[in-house]
């Protein structure tokens, strides 16, 4: 046992493509927990978010400023009657949450979080990716049907017309990303880790690249991202004053949350493909600029300070609260949170300060991996706020002007973008 | 609260036979031709005079004029505004047409014609074409169970052009029906529905008459005079329930 | 819709079980479910209350409409008949309940004018600024849940909040809400409490910001425009042909308003403006509605500070008997013409009472105003509008 | 590379794959069978990347389970389902799916058993890592020269650009 883990530990490669299954499956449980543990945050982010959003306060009552509230949400949708109707098909209903779960789920099997902090490499890594995703349709569409209503039946025929027609937008400025990859190294990659290994050799971020081409990919790829994982203002599928909740209408208890699990999975397993493909994936700001063994070492206190500066909002926060003997567990437990914080800002601070040789030391591998998790995550959760703050401000639009945009103004923009991007790059070389 | 508290009054009372002439001094505000003056309570201050709901062909013992300055105070027992005839070249013009199957009357300001029912939709449809009155405020009934045509159907109508209102009254007995004004005003659609959901006075060639407030299988018109409330609850509750009502 | 159509949606069967039916018919086509019939409501977020609308659809498009109402009946009409005319102020309120002011005010005056009496100036001044914040109240109910309809959730909160302000008031004058009944046959109960005036005036230069930030969020959003240009048009021969009135009529480009056609309360007194639309569409009512608000800030600005001193009780008997007789009186609500016809038979209880609600009649409009769109377009219409169910089933 | 392409994996996948293609023509519900073919084209997409094919993997999984099953399913739920469930699953042509289908099966088994010594030359050789540049090479060419299939390619894709035309001129009635 400790072989495989020091294996793996002094590889440099994932741990699917150096065959280490031991790894491959702890890396795939890893995954699913921290991705739900992730979709629960997001869930309590976006409520708090949108609650400040509209004047209002957002959970309050369940820990301190409501932290604990996605557990109790989550507790009592498993508690919750699984209501199947009568008139349902009932395997289909029964499998359809799953199919969209599987799909959301899976994609995370080639998101890479660091150079080797993926479960595996493929060589094909985006075009699964995009293909794996575009299987998430199909749970909405079965979901909508097999509940024999309306309102689900529309949902599901409104989404999957959306999904399938800005999926080709989606893939066509994905494929304009695919072609600066091969820019220096002459063969481009579809690999996610190629990807951001080729940014890091060009030494620039895509969304850069042959300005504004790799913006303007980038931009239709973010709206296009946006109306994949039916969020506002495209959220057509559920839109709730005219469909009252779209294809999961019908839906309660476990398996709603299976599908509130895999929507907001896909969020954040889109705005990986973003990160990875535009944003430099899991490097530092400036890794070729400031590439100094200095630098290293300042960028490597980011992750410290970031938990601190946590703790420290946590600590106002119980120091702000009422002195009222209400409110004494809620101050205890916000102060135990901060504590936590702190304990794992100073964990932090010292594997950084303790891995700053560098050799290949467990240490230093520790504060390198924790280092491109880090900026990896720090970039999706911008994506994240950003589909929170999107929903607070946009009304929704209407499904023909939703396709109106998907067809005619996002795909020829696309392909435009696609063919300039490889005209420049041939008369770049 | 029991219904029979209630009982509903002939309108006008045994003295009410008497009706103004067109003798009467007309206050001036009562002209009421002019647009926008119509609704400006000139506010005459007359002895008491029944109303005209029924078109009693007794000739009127003309009251002694009003005294027009009385006009804040509170009316004095016997005092009260009166229907005064209503004159305008729009009244003369039909006068002339119809003869005696119209009345015009004017009370508070307010202009009605009296009509026949046998006028009922070319006066209207005339009234919107060679009038104005394009816009059909309101269609409402009002019940007298005690009159021999039992109800009173009231269309409030209005002119964009004249700014000025007018009534058309017409008096149908039970079961009789009534032609439907939808062709001529649109809006009379549901406004005729719902009058006969409370009144059950059909409307002939209503494109879609039926219950509109209240559910289809409901029994009685509610707004009928005998319409009795506290037996649709008991009865509603012995069915439903299986008890005695408590009312 | 024909009778047909109606019996199935009303045995409340879906497309599939309609089809199972039409299996021993075999001229009907075989895919038969290019017509879908749903039901929005009675139950259902964006009807704003318990409307029924059975939607025939074609894919999405709406090939016909047919509202079902009724489900908030309560006999208003016949409970007025049982009570006294001032028992029965109260009841009003329960119409509209959105703008219960409105509702009291236009009861109120309809039985002066059958009393012949008339409120003194500083209580018809009081009743100005009590409507006309009443209409502001309803109109930022309308923006909050109209927006919502179309997607934008956060205007529904900060027109909540600034709704606040003028409940507060509302609350400190006559001690209710939502259901007033603010006034009373002849005038007023209640005198303006201490501050009455500053706080109307606090509000005067607090709420203009607040219309900018509505529009901020709305006015210029690329989407808003979308999901409001040409959506639910109603020209306005149409418009006054079905009787619409209110905002509705007037963005159809039909420049009237009761406040200026035939004036009531204090209205002839004051200055202002009455805003209309030129296409009729969603976005015209969305318009018309935002600078009602603005103008009515104009109107209550000149009240305050105009209202004169005096009684605000008019003389009206102790037992109100109005004589024999009838009386239509109407007003401009926040919805539009909102008219009692009242008939006395000279005893303490109306003989009948009929009232004419603007919602009821703006609703029937729906049919042609969403004939063609889509199922989105159908709460923006509903939205648009401005219905309230109260007031429908009365 | 370490090797996964282990039996057991394949005939996993194989065993899904035949057992779902039963159902495909066994279940009356159309949704069903269409959910099962969904699960035959993933599993035989699993079997491509067993054979070290994993843009065509990709492909399959892109193009038919995302891409074209998603438009079945919506054709599949306008239509009456209650109705064809009701209806003969099987019709007179089944003696004629069954002699191809088993004529297939003799191709396959004969190509199996015999394969070696009828196309000596042609055995490939699985390639080491990927064929997606592999892929590249043969439609596109290295090196600057031409492709082996460019033009067949070229072709085929004119060929779907007409089709799709063709689609959208019969649908539309005015363009």
């Amino acid at each position: 046992m400790p072989n495989f883990i020091m294996s793996y530990l002094g590889s440099s490669v994932t741990p699917g493509e150096a065959g280490n299954q031991f790894w491959a499956l702890m890396y795939v449980l890893i995954i699913f927990a921290g991705v739900s543990v992730a979709v629960m945050a997001m869930n309590w982010l976006e409520r708090k978010a949108l609650a400040h959003f509209q004047i209002r306060l957002g959970p309050m009552r369940v820990g301190p400023h409501g932290l604990l509230q996605p557990i109790a949400d989550a507790l009592k949708l498993m508690l919750k009657e699984d209501i199947i109707p009568a008139e349902a098909d009932q395997f289909v209903f029964w499998v359809a949450p799953l199919i969209g779960l599987l799909a959301s789920f899976t994609v995370y099997t080639v998101i890479p979080f660091g150079p080797s902090q993926a479960v595996s490499d493929m060589n094909i890594g985006i075009l699964f990716m995009l293909g794996v995703s575009s299987l998430g349709v199909l749970g909405i569409v079965v979901a909508g049907w097999a509940s024999n209503s309306h309102y689900p039946l529309i949902g599901a025929l409104r989404s999957s017309a959306q999904m399938v027609s800005y999926e080709v937008a989606m893939g066509l400025a994905v494929v304009a990303a695919i072609l600066m990859t091969s820019m220096k190294t002459g063969t481009g990659t579809l690999s996610m880790i190629g990807i951001v290994q080729s940014q890091q050799q060009q030494g620039i971020w895509f969304i850069f690249k042959f300005f504004p081409l790799g913006l303007i990919a980038f931009v239709i790829f973010a709206i296009a991202m946006i109306a994949e994982t039916n969020r506002a203002p495209f959220d057509m599928a559920e839109a709730e004053s005219e469909l009252t909740a779209g294809y999961h209408t019908e839906y309660s208890g476990l398996r709603w949350s299976l599908f509130m699990l895999a929507e907001y999975a896909a969020m954040i397993a889109v705005s990986s493909i973003a990160v990875t493909l535009w944003l430099g994936g899991w490097m530092r700001p400036f890794p070729n600029l400031l590439h100094a063994p200095a630098w290293d070492f300042i960028f490597s206190f980011f992750p410290g300070l970031t938990f601190l500066a946590l703790a420290a909002i946590a600590l106002i926060g119980t120091a702000r609260m009422p002195s009222h003997s209400f409110f004494r567990i809620q101050r205890i437990g916000l102060a135990v949170f901060a504590a936590l914080l702190g304990f794992i800002a100073l964990l932090l601070l010292v594997i950084a300060v303790a891995g700053r040789s560098a050799d290949a030391s467990l240490a230093a591998r520790f504060n390198e991996g924790i280092g491109y998790v880090y900026w990896f995550v720090l970039k999706v959760a911008v994506f994240m706020y950003l589909f929170i703050w999107y929903r607070a401000t946009w009304p929704r639009y209407r499904f023909d002007q939703l396709m109106k945009i998907g067809w005619k103004v996002m795909l020829p923009i696309s392909l435009g973008v696609l063919m300039v991007t490889a005209i420049v790059g041939v008369l770049v070389k | 609260m029991a219904e029979d508290v209630k009982t509903p009054a002939p309108p006008p009372p045994p003295e009410g036979e008497k009706k103004p002439t067109a003798e009467t001094v007309v206050p001036p505000a009562q002209s009421a031709v002019t647009p926008g003056t119509v609704e400006k309570p000139a506010a005459p201050a007359a002895p008491k005079a029944p109303t005209t709901e029924k078109p009693a062909a007794a000739a009127p013992a003309a009251p002694k004029p009003a005294a027009p300055a009385a006009k804040p105070a509170a009316p004095a027992k016997p005092a009260g505004p009166v229907p005064m005839p209503w004159t305008s070249p729009l009244v003369e013009k039909y006068k002339s047409q119809y003869g005696s199957g119209i009345e015009a009357q004017t009370y508070l300001g307010q202009n009605y014609f009296s009509v026949d029912r046998s006028l009922i939709p070319d006066l209207l449809r005339m009234l919107r074409d060679d009038e104005q009155f394009d816009y059909c405020v309101d269609i409402t009934a009002v019940h007298y169970p005690k009159r021999e045509k039992q109800f009173d159907v009231v269309w409030i109508l209005y002119s964009f052009p004249r700014n000025e209102r007018v009534r058309v009254k017409t008096q149908i007995a039970d079961g009789a029906s009534i032609p439907s004004s939808v062709s001529i005003w649109p809006t009379a659609n549901w406004l005729e529905r719902e009058v006969y959901d409370m009144f059950g006075i059909q409307f002939d060639g209503h494109p879609d008459l039926k219950r509109i407030l209240l559910p289809d299988g409901w029994k009685g018109y509610p707004l009928r005079k005998d319409y009795g409330i506290l037996q649709q609850d008991q009865e509603w509750v012995q069915i439903n329930l299986g008890i005695e009502s408590g009312q | 819709m024909s009778e047909h159509e109606n019996d199935v949606s009303s045995r409340g069967l879906s497309s599939l079980d309609r089809s199972n039916l039409d299996l021993e018919t075999p001229e009907k086509p075989y895919l038969d479910s290019n017509e879908l019939i749903i039901n929005m409501g009675p139950q259902h977020p964006a009807t704003h209350g318990v409307l029924r609308v059975i939607l025939k659809l074609d894919g999405e498009k709406v090939l016909g409409t047919e509202c079902v109402i009724g489900y908030l009946h309560r006999g208003v009409e016949k409970i007025a008949e049982n009570r006294t005319y001032t028992m029965f102020n109260p009841y009003v309120d329960r119409m509209d309940y959105v703008a219960a002011v409105s509702n009291g005010l236009g009861y109120c005056e309809a039985v002066e004018k059958l009393l012949n009496v008339e409120a003194p100036p500083r209580a018809k001044y009081i009743r100005v600024i009590l409507t006309e914040l009443n209409r502001i109240a309803s109109h930022q109910l309308w923006l909050g849940t109209h927006a919502l309809d179309i997607g934008a959730m956060t205007p529904l909160f900060y027109t909540f909040r600034d709704r606040e302000e003028i409940l507060k008031i509302f609350e400190r004058y006559c001690g209710a809400r939502l259901t007033t009944h603010a006034f009373r046959i002849g005038g007023c109960q209640y005198e303006t409490y201490a501050g009455f005036e500053k706080e109307v005036k606090n509000f005067l230069a607090f709420f203009p910001p607040k219309i900018d930030e509505y529009e901020a969020l709305l006015t210029g959003n690329r989407i808003w425009l979308e999901r409001t240009k040409n959506v639910g048009v109603i020209s306005g021969a149409d418009a006054i042909a079905l009787g619409v009135t209110g905002p509705v009529l007037r963005a159809s480009g039909v420049k009237w308003d009761l406040r200026k056609a035939q004036p009531y309360a204090a209205y002839s007194e004051f200055d202002f403006e009455i805003p209309i639309g030129e296409n009729g569409d969603t976005y015209d009512r969305y318009m018309v509605r935002m600078v009602e608000m603005r103008q009515s800030l104009r109107i209550i600005e000149q009240a305050v500070n105009g209202i004169p001193e005096g009684p605000i009780m008019g003389k009206v008997p102790k037992v109100i008997k109005p004589p024999v007789g009838e009386i239509y009186h109407s007003i401009e609500a926040p919805k539009g013409e909102l008219g009692y016809f009242i008939v006395s038979d000279g005893s303490t209880q109306p003989y009948r009472i009929r009232v004419r609600p603007p919602s009821f009649v703006n609703l029937q409009a729906l049919d042609i105003m969403v004939r063609g769109l889509l199922v989105a377009d159908v709460v923006a219409v509903i939205g648009t509008l401005d219905i309230v169910l109260g007031e429908v089933d009365r | 590379m370490a090797p996964v392409a282990t039996p057991w994996f394949f005939y996993v996948l194989a065993g899904l794959a035949v057992a779902s293609g039963v159902a495909v023509i066994t279940r009356r519900n159309a949704v069903h069978a269409a959910l099962a073919l969904i699960v035959t084209l993933l599993s035989v997409a699993g079997l491509y990347l067993m054979l070290y094919a994993p843009f065509v993997a990709g492909v399959q999984i892109i193009v038919y389970a995302g891409g074209i099953m998603v438009l079945f399913l919506f054709v599949i739920m306008l239509v009456n389902i209650e109705r064809s469930s009701k209806e003969r699953r099987y019709n007179r042509m089944w003696p004629v799916g069954l002699v191809a289908a088993c004529a297939l099966m003799g191709l396959f088994m004969t190509a199996f058993t015999k394969g070696r010594s009828l196309f000596p030359d042609r055995m490939i050789s699985l390639p080491e890592s990927s064929n997606t540049q592999q892929i590249a090479g043969m439609l596109y060419g290295e090196a600057g020269q031409m492709g082996q299939y460019t033009f067949a390619f070229e072709i085929a894709s004119l060929l779907l650009l007409v089709a799709i035309l063709g689609a959208v001129i019969m649908t539309k009635k005015k363009i």
